[in-house]
């Protein structure tokens, strides 16, 4: 079965970010599958590769990059939701004429349609959030 | 046809578990997670409605966020069932849909 | 894209203090392109955003209220909007913002978008999606 | 010395003005801030408590937010006293301390 | 700094699902460096903080609930507990954890840091501050 | 009067923010003084600089880089909460190995003794959060 992943709320701050990831890893585990995970309001900010969480804490965007490039997951960024709140790639930070991007290895943006389009074709959808 | 709804906000707190309740059909099933799971508390102000809604929706904790919470043993009700994050998935794919009460 | 499913989009949270139900309204008009079956619930605080005579100059966010009545022009013509929400809050239908559609399978005729329904109504509504989007 | 008390969430989603009412005293002030306003609607489960409250403490609406959700005219309370930023501050500077409901 | 001023640290939030009970101890922390009158109140979900118990091993998030066992050696010796708060939830003073303190004036007695109050009292011990710091 | 004040919430997701903002501005409009604002949680987003509102939206960040500098009010970044959430300056991606910062003018990073210290040094403290 496909199932399809909403996170809608930032690392650390709200458990949604992790609660998902061991959710991800249990539906592989069993042997479905997760084509997508998409990152919508706050969760935008799971994708920033400048986090430096304590060391002795998970570090969530690692989490994240890792399982998907090992189970080839999709993870969406929303573009609109990632500008109001600063998390850009390069492509995006030239367009916009900023100094510097932030958006980690394994994480893509895209627009609100992947979103739709994750509802359309996957069997079930789960959020994460706040 | 049925529903797995998701709770994942101490009912003492928010109006996410008592809105769930009132909108899930007999048949349902109920999972509390993260500070949802304080819904599985017994001896609380919230025990005697999750136990009567007990009787018609199947209630269900996940455990790594109970026992994260220190709750095992007898604060759990015994209406409530335990699952583990492969049983949560169980329950996502039983149910023909998911509606999470955020 | 051929298949066709039910979408709910579940509004719960009230305007302006958080961003849950502006971003929702993006995600309703992004979707209306992908012709689903799309109907938007509003219940608990989530029928805040439906309310006449917001005017957000003072607190200086753009008052999105006006866009639910456009709506229609993206054929999203279902707004369940639960009665026991609005008495719990004091609030009629009254005080919600007329939303009309026209209906092109009635030779055009401008119909009410919002559909007053009951709590045990608003969960038939529920159990009968295929996808629910929470916000 | 008094209390200047913040609420800044839905009375019917969450705890914090029932928690903030239960715990502050004659003579202190209450403001609705940001989705707190709603706790000044008429006719709502929530106006009867504010009402009496409102006899020993002094109840108050941020008009800017009160506006924006369309709190206006016959849909606020009579016991609740409206006032703007600069009315804020003077309840910060006239009360000896803030504490805010999060 | 000479002046001393009454800080109470409000904390009305579960741990884990949130981040602000974790993010209100480190400001307790530190802020004990600076030798203030501190006080920490617990009440609402802010009491399930301090249960006996908690094992975090299955969501992957670090246990902090021992570090309250050590804010004793940071002269942080005040940690009122609301009865009601605990009696809605189904918890007595048994399911909380034990902390102790010494106290240097009483010949380094060891003593309970949580003090069980009274609603009416936890509301004496707040309108008794200078800051009152909320999470 | 000095009173400090507290920004505990996100940019945008929040109200917060906004309402800490019109509140510091009424503040120095009534004569009183806010010699510091002390963004702790997810506060420590509103200092991004990599942010990018939609036209018709206000600017957030802008908003408070200009009304600091206007006043010479300190805008302090919570150290801690900063890393956790991949808010840096220039000096801590040299130091912590980051190839980008994202901090905007106006803002300091800086440990919470500064918002103890607030504590201490303010007549009155009003925190804006969730």
């Amino acid at each position: 079965m496909k199932i399809g992943v909403v996170v809608s709320e930032g690392p650390y701050t709200h458990q949604a970010a992790d609660s998902a990831y061991h959710f991800v890893k249990a539906v592989l585990d069993s042997g479905h599958e997760v084509p997508r995970v998409f990152f919508y309001h706050d969760g935008v900010n799971v994708s920033s590769r400048l986090t430096i969480p304590p060391q002795d804490e998970r570090h969530i965007q690692n989490n994240w990059t890792n399982l998907a490039k090992e189970h080839e997951i999709d993870l969406v960024v929303c573009i609109a939701a990632a500008q109001r709140r600063g998390l850009l790639d390069a492509n995006e930070a030239n367009r916009q004429g900023k100094d510097a991007n932030n958006i980690a290895d394994g994480f893509r943006i895209s627009g609100l349609g992947q979103l739709i389009e994750m509802g359309i074709q996957t069997d079930r959808l789960v959020t994460f959030g706040d | 046809m049925s529903t797995l709804h998701t709770v994942n906000k101490s009912p003492f707190s928010t109006q996410s578990l008592q809105s769930c309740l009132n909108h899930c059909k007999d048949g349902d099933a109920v999972l509390m997670i993260e500070d949802g799971v304080y819904g599985a508390l017994t001896n609380s102000n919230m025990s005697k409605q999750v136990q009567t809604k007990a009787g018609n929706v199947t209630i269900y904790v996940l455990s790594p966020d109970a026992d994260a919470r220190g709750l095992i043993g007898d604060k759990l009700l015994g209406e409530v069932i335990a699952v583990d994050y492969a049983g949560f998935v169980k329950l996502v794919t039983k149910h023909d849909r998911t509606q999470n009460w955020l | 894209m051929s298949e066709t499913k039910k979408f709910l989009y579940v509004n719960r949270k009230a305007p302006y203090g958080t961003i849950y139900a502006l971003e929702a309204l993006e995600v309703v008009l992004i979707g209306a392109a992908f012709e689903q079956d799309v109907s938007l619930a509003f219940l608990d605080d989530g029928v805040f955003q439906l309310t006449k005579g917001q005017n957000t100059n003072g607190i200086g966010i753009k008052n999105f209220s006006p866009t639910f009545r456009a709506l229609g022009d993206f054929e999203v013509t279902k707004l369940f909007v639960e009665k026991e929400s609005l008495e719990e809050r004091g609030l009629t239908a009254d005080d919600l913002q007329e939303i009309m559609y026209e209906d092109e399978d009635d030779d055009w005729e401008e119909k009410p978008s919002i559909k007053l329904v009951s709590r045990a109504e608003m969960a038939d509504v529920m159990a009968d999606q295929d996808v629910v989007l929470s916000f």
